[in-house]
């Protein structure tokens, strides 16, 4: 499809601004203004709306299609909250007013939706309190382990490194990383689990903490839970629980419960909030009775009136680590989400997250060798490696199945796994799609072995095929301007 | 009930005689009974209508119907219908990152159409497909900058957003950086107190155009004094003044950041928001974020991609350019549609009317005897004013007078309690502009 | 400015030179001078930011946040967010109507599905694809049975809306139609005296269920007699109630018509609703309206199509079952979302908690000293009180505090100027039942 | 694609109703109860939303399709309507309100645009007065002559026919027919106007009026329609425009200024309300001054205080023809569209919709025959009868343009064409996309000369073609249930 500026045609407009009813009153400096014509595209609303109405059916979607990617909780996104973030009370809301004097009288409604998630959420993770800010699950890494820094500096600790399972998601070792820490990687057991001699190996009064997903991203919920936090806080460590798995557990376990003493959840994933092609999401983050007064600024405070407020007098506190509050209709999303389910929806969710990707791992496991063969969670790990053998690699499965319909399973994370296949179905989806799904996987191992080398051209249905990715690497066309001067 | 959820009864028994399990209990074995929740108190579920007449409730609290003068960085522009009804199409936000090209070649395209929209705006050669919001934009320059040079020292002008500021600090307190704030002269910065600081040391000096007091300024100078020793320069823009300003890349500037929630996105009380970055080509590989890159396909079609993936972290882990993930993708893709819409002669002309409409409640708002305004430097869509007492205290009676009379400067600068920063977008007509130079005359009397 | 017009200065002069024309006006010679307007005095254009502003305003002076207990046959129902969201749809809103079954099948299967639904509430054998709402098609139903039966006379039952009376008054007024309605009996059809006017002149009996004092009815007895006397008998019904009702299917009905509103469609204002029809198989051929059949392609894949197109206006003209072209087809795409998100035991909780509510209110109002409330007729979701005052006045006291609270009858009954129609629907709350209840207990004390 | 109902799983549930909080106080008599059960689909949400966002994706659409389709004006439907439609200070309004006493305060912003919407549409044609009812514009046309023979009535005249040109929609004659009249049919001249012989030959005292399409459907603004006029009225007949070709001479000529009696509009053509897949539009209906006092009750007035309110007594109306107030938010779009162009833009709106359509006759005319040579108005009218004799039918060549992309023009109508191809590409349309529509047309052209075979299986890119319409009218399967019974 041509570019939105390639369909530029000089003098078009595409919407009607208001005339001014003001007098000129001045002009801006010459040396104040740009030289370079401002070329934007010139199109007419009409060709806007076309482009990216076309653009828009360029893409896959959960809307339209089944997307069992591990380790991303793609759940059916409710369109209520859709509707609840449109409406004008909230989304008009200028952040500041709540900052001025009399101020937080017009925004009692919103701070009542943080106040209310705050708590909520700190009860589904046994955690004391939360902060809202985050605005995506690594901000809230990176949050977490700022936290974790200044717990140990208010205790006099000298923390050098941070330890992160092999298995881990990225984004871990690079929030530690960023935070100032260094990192060390813990290899995993052959259950799929922390290998917990390995620990032992690594742990030292330098430990600053451990980053755990829990469940994992193997998908296995480590019963060791208790004794590696043990292991960890002996050496005042602090136990970090990274949430993108939350929706294994909801109302069976609680982090807080089991040793973590701060976590940090993705309402993107657990909560339903959409994922928008790649943000934004929202990764609040909670702690234990320890950690709160390290938490950020501002917090919501209720008074005993009922007056909602925003308290930014805590000494201790990190300080300021967003602009204002966190995604403000990402976390409306989420509220408005519990709100429907309940605690007992809540719980419902993660029952039927485990049953059908147990169902899935079953269904699958004679044709796709399952990476830890035992009961998994809310996903399930495979490995192609047979079918690697055969020339048919974990990418050209994930391009069979864009033929289909279906969006692939995540590959090649984890990293612990060859040829991974991550599929987590979650639980909104019917038996009839998990079928669906499993009638296309066993078709492609049947394939892979009558005719590996079909699936080299996979996808065959879809506008393009296996982009040159070492091109776009070379050349670096990202920006139209640059690429045609 | 759990309306998400399609199993039924019946589905459940067939699946777990699949699995082999009696119960779904069964499955969740690996949690033993001593990790089982000690509470899990939540409130019980709600019925679709009930939680939306609640949300009304809740959200009814929130209009005052004030007027809003209100900017700070963020600001009541006008969002065109279409932003949202094209945001709305299931395709675009319940997608999820385009890391396979071939379904999601939709949500690709657009961002790389974003990255052009701000490469046109800033000047800049490249930008990335969005990092959370314009505060984290410029703490991820800032990284860059330390990481480029090898450096250990920022100078940023006391005119960058005190809240950016604030955020930065928290970001940094581990990491050994050395912070040194210029204060602002005559509202813009002071050249004197940066050229004294540049030194060998100096990774970055940071500024923002228009500055938080709404001044706008030509950095040239600051970027060549600094590119002379070696540091680079980073600017934080605010997008629509871009319609009318010297762009960043007119100046020389090494790293471009801001908000992009000018471009599209409602106020949403603080989110989500849009940060953009764009840099210099040669900058490209130690940019943080997604990277969209044109290329062609199998059979020579071309195709977008996200690129230079080397740099992220589910590739390069704690060595990646950043931590970010997710980030805000659905947000620039509306950014895109906006600047679409608005086009070559839209976007200036909306940044016209912000700079009139601004100038005239700058004339009108200084006729009002007491209330002083600077006009030595000069503005784009807001400005100082300074007024007979503590500006806090203003704006808490304007309030009950139906306006967001502007932000108390006193709140993030000291000694400048009785200066208030009045933010005056295009959808302020000139009758609520009297109507608000009225209140203040009778506040201020 | 016409920002919807894109063809530019420079488009306009290239076209012109193709056309070979010097100028627009060129080609309106047609219109000769003396047929040049002698007026056209609109008001100015405005922005889209303007417009909005506007209209928010007019919105702003209709929410009276009254508390609905007003039906009529127009119900405050909850309409899901599923709904509009899929309305929302370019795909769905912006289309034609789907004359080309290849690029239309969208449209086409979501019709043949909504007829479906429509078949599964109403028990009749085939539905058409919509017609404008429920009193038009009413009047469709009745020009239907005339031609069916060759017959002029109507029985009408005084417990239709006399607001569909009235309009399918008007439509007949030139047509020599012979009309009697027949009074309602115990807030039922008068049975014997619809008997009494049974002959073979009779083309059709209609009757209405539940009936516009909301009281429901087995009219298998009339269908029956009716039939006798060779004559048909339309139903107008309330698809919320079929969700518990007897289908005028299983009471022998020959049409069924009814208003959709109350199928996932907001109030409106009054439109736009959807007009729903179904009949015995044996009418189809009679039946006005679009009409979706399931057919194969050319490869004998299964499509939809728009079928027995000859009785329609675009094909047989004058002769055709009737003039309708543009229907509701958007609202029964809608409806049929509704039906879908309902299913099978949610329409019939929908249901049962209208009528458990309203069975509420309705010993709760009786209680009221004063307030008169009939308990010999079973109701659904509204029923009528005796009020020691005229309703009309009652109604407007009440709006003062707060509540809508129902239709005085004596605006379309006469001497029932001290009976009040009142609603009760899934979203009023026992607390809002309770609080209308005493509001009126001192309204009429 | 499945059916809904053919994905329903016994025992799911797709939405949560709350829950009752009254006591049960009665039950329905078992006489009263429905036998059959409720066979709805039982689905969720999910399966809802992805089935519709699936169905949608098989639609063409303006959104995403050039859709030049002859008479139907399918302009682009301006985004910022639908925002105000979903106004909950008018979309959740309920009709009855303003009958209530007192009520009528409630509804002050709907009565104004329903006032301000009668008033310009009477400027905009030159009425003397509008009624906003009618719910499309077959349902204006009805109303209208059914205004018309209030008139007669009250006239005394004995009246019983209507005059219908054979170029006309055939809602025109449907509409009078079921008003009670009989038709009267006259044939065009060879430049495509009324045949003003064959007109004075059919006019008599019996003439109720002539309905007529100006510009008509051939493209044509007739020129002599004063002497028309004059004609009709001469035997007391009224002159009834039928207005769905409004869109080529806004601000050009008024009906009300050139003879005609009453008009209906067409407000989802001319006013960019959306077409909805065939519905709902809106049709409203204006008069001149002799037949006001027959409008439909309710009429809106204003009161010298400025207050509005519903007037229900006029003794010589017609009564109700609709339940309501009109379509009220096909109404509101209509009007936020007029806000929006003013005088002016609506004036452009028709310069440019005629440029547009004189284009593309200029650029297309040697391929495609055109039916009228001269200038045309909003729509040009080809003929495809060349083609025929190769073989090649204008449905051929439509479905030929459905795999451009391009929706097809309307084809064979109107009726005194053979062969005949309506092009309208309305003014919202750019040049390129009207170039793109052209080259497509090009192709076809020589593609009937050379393969005239190949178009027998156009569309070659949708999930079906070319449907046994037969097949359908002969089985008449239009319910899932019956079907399968
Ligand atoms: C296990 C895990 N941790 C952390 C993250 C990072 O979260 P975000 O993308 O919200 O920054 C992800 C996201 O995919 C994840 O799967
Ligand atoms: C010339 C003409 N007249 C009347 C009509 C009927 O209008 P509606 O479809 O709104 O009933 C149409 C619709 O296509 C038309 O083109």
């Amino acid at each position: 499809m041509k570019l939105i500026f390639e369909q530029s045609v000089r003098g078009r407009q595409g919407f009607k601004l208001p005339d001014s009813d003001v007098p000129v009153t001045a002009v801006i400096a010459g040396k104040y203004l740009r030289q370079a014509e401002l070329l934007l595209p010139e199109v007419s609303e009409l060709d806007v709306v076309r482009h990216f109405t076309r653009l828009s059916r360029l893409n896959f979607s959960l809307d339209a299609n089944f997307y069992p990617l591990g380790s991303c909780t793609m759940k059916y996104n409710p369109k209520f909250t859709e509707k609840a973030a449109a409406m004008p009370g909230f989304a008009d809301l200028h952040p500041l007013l709540p900052q001025l004097k009399g101020g937080e009288r017009y925004v009692q409604g919103a701070l009542e939706v943080l106040y209310d998630t705050e708590r909520w959420l700190s009860e589904i993770t046994g955690m004391k309190a939360f902060t809202l800010q985050p605005l995506a699950g690594a901000h809230g890494e990176l949050t977490g382990i700022m936290l974790m820094a200044a717990y140990h500096k208010a205790r006099g600790n000298k923390k050098k490194h941070i330890i992160v399972p092999d298995s881990a998601h990225g984004t871990n070792p690079a929030s530690a990383a960023v935070a100032g820490y260094q990192i060390i990687s813990v290899a995993s057991d052959k259950k799929g689990g922390i290998d917990i001699e390995k620990l032992k190996a690594v742990l030292t009064v330098e430990t600053a903490g451990l980053m755990m997903t829990c469940p994992d991203t193997h998908g296995v919920f480590n019963s060791s839970i208790g004794e590696i936090s043990r292991l960890v806080h002996a050496v005042d460590g602090l136990m970090y629980y990274d949430g993108a798995n939350l929706n294994a557990t909801l109302g069976r376990c609680r982090p807080g419960d089991v040793g973590f003493d701060l976590v940090h959840l993705n309402l993107h994933k657990t909560f339903g909030t959409p994922h928008g092609g790649g943000g934004p999401g929202a990764g609040p983050v909670g702690v234990m009775g320890k950690l709160e007064k390290f938490l950020p600024v501002s917090r919501v405070v209720k008074r005993p009136d009922g007056l909602f407020y925003l308290d930014y007098g805590h000494p201790d506190s990190i300080g300021y680590i967003a602009s204002f509050y966190g995604n403000f209709a990402i976390i409306l999303r989420a509220y408005a989400y519990m709100l429907l389910l309940g605690g007992d929806g809540l719980k419902e969710t993660s029952d039927h997250a485990v049953l059908n990707a147990n169902y899935l791992m079953h269904r699958l496991k004679n044709n796709y060798p399952v990476a830890f063969d035992r009961i998994c969670m809310h996903e399930c790990l495979f490995s192609a490696t047979k079918h690697a053998a055969r020339g048919v690699h974990a990418i050209d499965i994930a391009k069979f199945l864009i033929d289909q319909g279906i969006h692939p399973p995540t590959v090649y994370f984890p990293l612990t796994v060859k040829e991974a296949i991550m599929v987590e179905p979650t639980e909104t989806e019917s038996r009839e799609t998990l079928d669906f799904f499993v009638d296309a996987m066993i078709r492609a191992d049947a394939l892979a072995r009558t005719d590996p080398a079909a699936f080299h051209d996979f996808p065959r249905t879809m506008p393009i095929s296996r982009p040159d990715e070492t091109r776009a690497a070379r050349e670096m066309n990202v920006n139209f301007f640059a690429s045609r001067a | 009930m759990n309306p998400y959820i399609a199993n039924t009864e019946q589905d459940v028994q067939t699946m777990l005689g699949v699995i082999g399990v009696d119960s779904i209990d069964a499955l969740f074995a690996d949690i033993r009974p001593e990790h089982a929740p000690r509470s899990f108190d939540l409130p019980a579920g709600l019925s679709e209508f009930e939680v939306i007449e609640r949300l009304r409730r809740l959200a009814s609290k929130n209009t005052g119907a004030l007027i809003p003068f209100i900017g700070g960085g963020y600001y009541d522009h006008y969002v065109p219908a279409a932003c949202g009804a094209i945001m709305s199409r299931g395709e675009f936000y319940t997608a999820y990152t385009p890391y396979q090209p071939e379904c999601s070649q939709g949500t690709l395209q657009a961002l790389f159409e974003y990255q052009s929209g701000i490469c046109a705006l800033t000047g800049m050669d490249v930008a990335n497909a969005s990092l959370y919001d314009g505060g984290t934009a410029l703490y991820e320059a800032m990284m860059m900058a330390l990481r480029v040079t090898g450096r250990k020292k920022i100078v940023m002008d006391g005119g960058v957003s005190p809240i950016y500021r604030k955020l930065i600090r928290s970001y940094t307190h581990n990491l050994h950086i050395e912070f040194i704030e210029t204060p602002v002269a005559h509202g813009q910065t002071d050249r004197a107190c940066v050229s004294a600081l540049m030194d060998k040391d100096v990774a970055a000096v940071i500024i923002q155009n228009p500055n938080f007091f709404g001044v706008i300024d030509d950095h040239a100078d600051i970027v060549a004094q600094a590119h002379a020793s070696g540091a680079l320069v980073i600017a934080s823009v605010y997008p629509v003044a871009l319609g009318l300003l010297k762009t960043p890349a007119e100046m020389g500037v090494d790293i471009v950041t801001g908000e992009g929630q000018s471009l599209g996105l409602p106020l949403n009380f603080g989110g989500p928001y849009l940060g953009f970055m764009a840099v210099r080509r040669a900058l490209i590989r130690q940019m943080p974020g997604r990277i969209v890159g044109e290329t062609v396909d199998a059979q020579g079609r071309r195709c977008f991609v996200n690129t230079l993936q080397a740099r992220e972290q589910h590739i390069r882990r704690e060595k990646a350019t950043s931590n970010i993930c997710t980030n805000a993708a659905l947000c620039a893709v509306q950014a895109s549609v906006f600047m679409a819409l608005m086009g070559r002669q839209g976007f200036r002309q909306l940044a016209q009317l912000n700079f009139d409409k601004a100038e005239y409640a700058r004339r009108v708002l200084g006729n009002i005897p007491g209330v002083e305004v600077k006009r030595s430097s000069p503005t784009f869509n807001e400005f100082t004013v300074y007024l007979p007492r503590d500006a806090a205290d203003v704006v808490e009676e304007m309030i009950l007078r139906g306006f967001a009379a502007g932000f108390p400067l006193g709140r993030y600068y000291e000694g400048m309690n009785n200066y208030l920063l009045v933010a005056v977008t295009e959808k302020r007509t000139k009758s609520e502009i009297e109507a608000y130079a009225a209140a203040l005359a009778e506040v201020v009397a």
